[in-house]
């Protein structure tokens, strides 16, 4: 092992003063339990105790077909719920050759970007919220609404969709679809100075995160922190790059890296991705094929081959991974997800000791965890 | 049932006496006749409690996203007097029990109810809180419904719910908490159920 | 001079004279402190409600909301609803507390806040008592609000409450010498703890003005370290929803923690009726040297208008830095009083001393 | 982004004793437990490829064995691999943890032991992790539950 790399290992003591943060807590974003031994306001080791909302996703799906299967991918980690559909979706897809429709590729990466923004919208109100500034939650809620309504017109639902589907969509997207993305564009560009000038710029947010819980590159590898949490340290894993998907080989795009790990870099990047998202969309509007068709023939019941088979996708938080092992049957035999919150979870010890209790909420909440991923 | 509604002084405003007639436990309530020796200061303390529904930050997961929008600019339900929401259990007067509940999570739900001060009301949000929803069949873990657990008043079904229909449950608790008779204690509430 | 038709020295002259005609001059002195009794007793209380009621609709509309509107006109029911319902709940005896203690800490909290009333000049002739130390004994007086806090996280016997009742103690013990240095800076102008003198003091302009930039700078400094006093946002360590769920109130219910919160927002509004009378002129209506058409015209508007509009300009203000500034942690809010505060105040204070010996006041 | 065409031959020369199948998607190498840890340790520090990066671990209940997958990327690269082990003795599963090279290990090791049983030699926090210490495996095939799995007719 690297000597920048960190260990994990936890010296318990009998005199420990702990507390005991969350299942119900408010800095927590849900039933995470986190034992956190204090000495005065520092924090000496934290153990997270997770389960709290394991729900049995990996043993469900092996009672359910693949296209059953998506509505359980949705609940998983909740704000990218169209991530986590195209990850089922296109390993079905890969499994039994089938190719897609153009338009069907962009308007999944259309998705995928404006759930990806919506995604960090909730991130940023509810980071600032841990650090203290209230008014935060309010201003992304407020440019979140915008993107749910796309999705509203066009679903019928806000937050899961269920609309990626294995071949292709669910249905056809609303005639309004690429006009609202451009009114979205249009009026978040506008937006977005506001939230540097509310939080980005302030000076006690700075001092909040700046060097605050630095990650070196190689404990982002060692960990495996994907997504916006590893960029920040400079591990460039974004899987629309490394191992692309969908349409995203055809689009120009930059990887976000910030360098110094730190929960601040952790904050830019997801900030920067933003725009990079929006840059996405203008171009993903623009190359959008007409027409009408939105789904390969398939047949209702998929049966993949016998056989493995693995697919990466990046979800606003970090790399899924689906990992199916199949016997021909509709169901498969064994399904796994690799959760990218999982594995960023788990660097909360080594990020967050010997620093102070309020530190530890602004790591946590760089860190930007959905509780439901890490659990299944 | 209009002028009943009105005689009980069970009325919420800006909305239609009409769209509440659907409850089955309000028509329960009121046949039980608990509001024939009302007073002056019951219905003050009842106005009082159903205009002031502080809820507990608690959410397992989905539901809790809708939960939070339904603060948000565009539901504010702070117009309803529910925007103080606190953190510690002792303080809140409901809890939305926002998502899936699994069998490690029930004991710390039961003690979070436990700790609540009475009054206390339940609203069970969104289809893993109603009946386990999605997760009832073929999972290991999930409890079917948080009224295994602890007893429910509003129950508000969808997956997950939109902020209306958390807004509209909202309404309905607080009708609830005007029909009721104000000094009664929740076990005494349940036996009654 | 302002008008005296706006004074309240005739009222109140004209029931003490009333009640010596009619009782035995020691029966009349009790009447007169029950009335005063009663008379702050409900002004707390409506106050605090309105206090609360105001926070919300100012949030509110830093959040882009409509805030409370269901409850009476506009909302303004809303926090008495509030109260009804706090009035009512169960208070929860806490196995293992320290049950003395614990009931005892809001009741010294929300006496401390009430205490300091006594000696703020609302209006012109309407002040409970004059006392010639009236700014020593507010700052006194408030600061005994944090013994209530820390026997509160004490006697709960619960880690989260411990945590914030130590942050709160070292806070306050802390930011406590910033705003006696920054009040002493006006007091050296002045050359009088009493707070009628300091208001008299005022009649030719404010302090703020008269002072130059060092009371500019005395007054910014008394803004800060004030808020960390009363442990609002973004200095609430204490209470720190998102570290400690409640701080040091965690364990209370009912209206014992409705005490806590009042006593959060009678002590918002004494730091800001401080700042109002210290730097703002109190009720002395706002007055330009020798300008006398513009003087008179300001002479008009009553001196309990001049009063409260300072009061709220401030809690404004107040609220403001609670709903856009983060929350700073333990050792940066240390570090800003103990390196920044301190030294600058001390320094400020020389060159004001500096300013007085020279006369270079107006 | 080079790729290294030839991972197969990579991994036979590593793993000399393991046997080396290009699989539909990555190469796949299957090993025997009590050489998992060496073989892991050799593909971590390989010179020209190294596999720094541990995607994903986890296991499969094949009835009448338990396999380890260990997915894994160089982050130099981007190539992956898969390793791969049997554990043939379902009752005493027991396998070399490999926490020591890449960290992320830990935590994919403690699911794998709560969900399927499995236990890691050398882990030095191993406990359950979703369930309660006296529940079952669930995700083992075996694992019986008839109040809450039905089996659908296929």
């Amino acid at each position: 092992m690297s000597k920048d790399v960190v260990t994990n290992i936890i010296l318990r003591d009998d005199e420990d003063y702990i507390i005991n943060m969350g299942p119900q807590h408010p800095s927590t974003h849900g039933v995470l339990r986190l034992e956190v031994c204090l000495n005065g306001e520092t924090v000496k080791y934290v153990v997270p105790h997770i389960g709290y909302i394991h729900r049995g996703i990996e043993k469900m799906c092996e009672y359910d077909t693949y296209k059953q299967i998506i509505h359980l991918t949705d609940r998983m980690d909740y704000l990218s719920a169209h991530m986590n559909n195209e990850a089922v979706s296109l390993l079905v897809e890969n499994a039994l050759g089938i190719e897609v429709p153009e338009r069907v590729k962009y308007i999944r990466a259309a998705l995928n970007e404006l759930n990806r923004i919506a995604s960090h919208h909730l991130w940023w109100s509810a980071f600032g919220m841990d650090l203290g500034a209230l008014t935060t939650f309010f201003y992304g809620l407020r440019d979140r609404e915008k993107i749910l309504d796309i999705f509203d017109e066009s679903f019928g639902s806000r937050l899961l969709h269920s609309f990626v589907t294995p071949g292709g969509l669910m249905h056809d997207v609303h005639p309004n679809f690429r006009k609202n993305i451009l009114e979205f564009v249009k009026y978040f560009r506008k937006k977005l100075p506001e939230y540097k000038k509310l939080l980005t710029d302030n000076i006690i947010f700075q001092n909040r995160t700046k060097g605050i819980g630095v990650m070196s590159k190689e404990t982002a590898i060692a960990f495996g922190v994907t997504g916006p949490s590893g960029r920040g340290s400079g591990f460039s894993c974004d899987v629309r790059k490394i191992a692309p998907y969908g349409i995203y080989d055809q689009l120009e795009f930059n990887e976000v890296l910030y360098s110094n790990g730190d929960s601040f870099d952790r904050y830019m990047v997801r900030m920067d991705e933003m725009v990079e998202s929006m840059n996405l969309l203008e171009q993903i509007v623009d190359k959008m094929p007409e027409g009408t068709e939105f789904t390969a023939k398939m047949k209702p019941i998929v049966k993949l081959p016998e056989g493995e088979y693995f697919q990466r996708v990046e979800t606003a938080r970090g790399e899924l991974d689906v990992f199916v092992v199949s016997d021909g049957k509709k169901h498969p035999y064994r399904m796994r997800f690799r959760s990218p919150n999982f594995s960023n979870m788990f660097t909360l010890n080594i990020l967050g000791r010997g620093l102070k209790i309020a530190d530890l909420v602004a790591i946590s909440g760089s860190l930007d965890l959905v509780i439901p991923d890490i659990d299944r | 049932m209009e002028e009943r509604s009105v005689e009980m002084g069970v009325k919420i405003k800006s909305m239609k006496n009409e769209d509440f007639k659907d409850n089955q436990t309000l028509e329960d309530l009121k046949e039980l006749g608990d509001s024939v020796f009302l007073t002056t200061m019951k219905d003050l303390l009842k106005w009082g409690r159903s205009n002031s529904i502080w809820p507990l930050t608690f959410a397992t997961s989905c539901c809790g996203i809708e939960m939070m929008a339904a603060g948000a600019p565009r539901f504010d339900f702070a117009r309803f007097g529910v925007e103080v929401y606190r953190a510690t259990p002792r303080q809140a007067d409901v809890i939305v029990v926002a998502g899936t509940i699994v069998r490690k999570m029930v004991p710390v739900l039961k003690r979070l109810y436990d700790q609540m001060a009475e009054p206390k009301y339940v609203i069970a949000m969104g289809a893993c809180a109603v009946s386990g929803g999605p997760f009832m069949y073929n999972t290991y873990s999930v409890v079917r419904g948080v009224d295994h657990v602890i007893p429910v008043d509003v129950y508000i079904p969808g997956c997950p719910p939109r902020p209306e229909a958390l807004l509209y449950g909202i309404m309905q608790l607080q009708r609830k908490i005007k029909a009721e008779a104000p000094a009664l204690k929740t076990s005494e509430k349940n036996n009654k159920k | 001079m302002i008008l005296e038709i706006y004074s309240f020295s005739s009222l109140t002259e004209a029931i003490d004279t009333a009640l010596n005609n009619s009782m035995a001059p020691w029966l009349a002195t009790l009447t007169e402190l029950v009335i005063i009794g009663i008379v702050f007793l409900s002004f707390y209380a409506l106050l605090g409600l309105f206090l609360v009621y105001l926070e919300r609709k100012v949030c509110a509309v830093m959040q882009n909301r409509i805030g409370p509107n269901r409850v009476g006109k506009w909302g303004l029911l809303q926090t008495i609803a509030d109260l009804i319902k706090l009035l009512m709940k169960e208070l929860i005896p806490i196995k293992n507390a320290d049950q003395f203690l614990f009931n005892l800490a809001p009741y010294i909290v929300i006496a401390a806040s009430f205490m300091a009333m006594a000696a703020l000049p609302f209006a012109k002739g309407l002040q409970a008592i004059d006392l010639n130390v009236g700014l020593f004994y507010i700052m006194a007086v408030s600061s005994l609000g944090v013994v209530g806090i820390l026997i509160a996280g004490w006697s709960s016997n619960s880690k989260y409450s411990l945590v914030g009742a130590m942050r709160s103690g070292a806070q306050i013990i802390s930011y406590e010498l910033s705003v006696g240095l920054s009040l002493l800076s006006i007091v050296i102008f002045t050359g009088s703890l009493q707070l009628s003198d300091i208001v008299a003091s005022q009649a030719d302009g404010w302090w703020i003005f008269k002072g130059h930039i060092p009371a500019f700078f005395a007054f910014v400094i008394y803004l800060v370290a004030g808020t960390a006093e009363i442990n609002r946002g973004p200095f609430d360590l204490a209470e720190a929803e998102s570290e400690l769920t409640a701080g040091f109130h965690t364990e209370y219910s009912g209206i014992k923690f409705a005490f806590f919160f009042l006593a959060e927002y009678i002590n918002m509004f004494i730091v800001a009726a401080v700042a109002a009378t210290v730097f703002f002129g109190g009720w002395m209506p706002f007055h330009i040297g020798n300008w006398q058409g513009f003087n008179a015209v300001m002479d008009y508007i009553p001196s309990i208008v001049w009063f409260f509009g300072k009061t709220f300009f401030i809690i404004y203000l107040i609220m403001w830095f609670k709903w856009t500034f983060p929350r700073l942690r333990i050792d940066q809010l240390l570090t800003l009083e103990w390196k920044y505060l301190l030294p600058l105040n001390l320094i400020n204070t020389v060159i004001i001393a500096f300013i007085v010996l020279m006369g270079w006041y107006f | 982004m080079e790729k290294n065409t030839d991972l197969t031959a990579l991994l036979a020369k590593i793993a000399p004793q393991g046997e080396v199948v290009q699989g539909n998607q990555f190469p796949e190498l299957t090993i025997s437990a009590g050489q998992l840890f060496e073989i892991a340790e050799k593909l971590k520090n390989c010179k020209e490829v190294p596999f720094d990066f541990l995607m994903d671990l986890t296991a499969i209940d094949f009835e009448t064995k338990f396999t380890v997958v260990y997915h894994l990327e160089s982050t130099k690269t981007h190539d992956v691999v898969v390793l791969r082990t049997d554990l043939p003795d379902r009752n005493h599963a027991e396998v070399e943890t490999v926490s020591g090279l890449w960290p992320a290990a830990e935590f994919m090791e403690r699911e794998v032991f709560d969900l399927f049983g499995i236990r890691f030699k050398n882990h030095h926090d191993l406990r359950r992790l979703f369930m309660e210490d006296d529940y079952g495996h669930p995700l083992r095939k075996d694992f019986k539950d008839d109040i809450n799995l039905i089996e659908y007719p296929n």
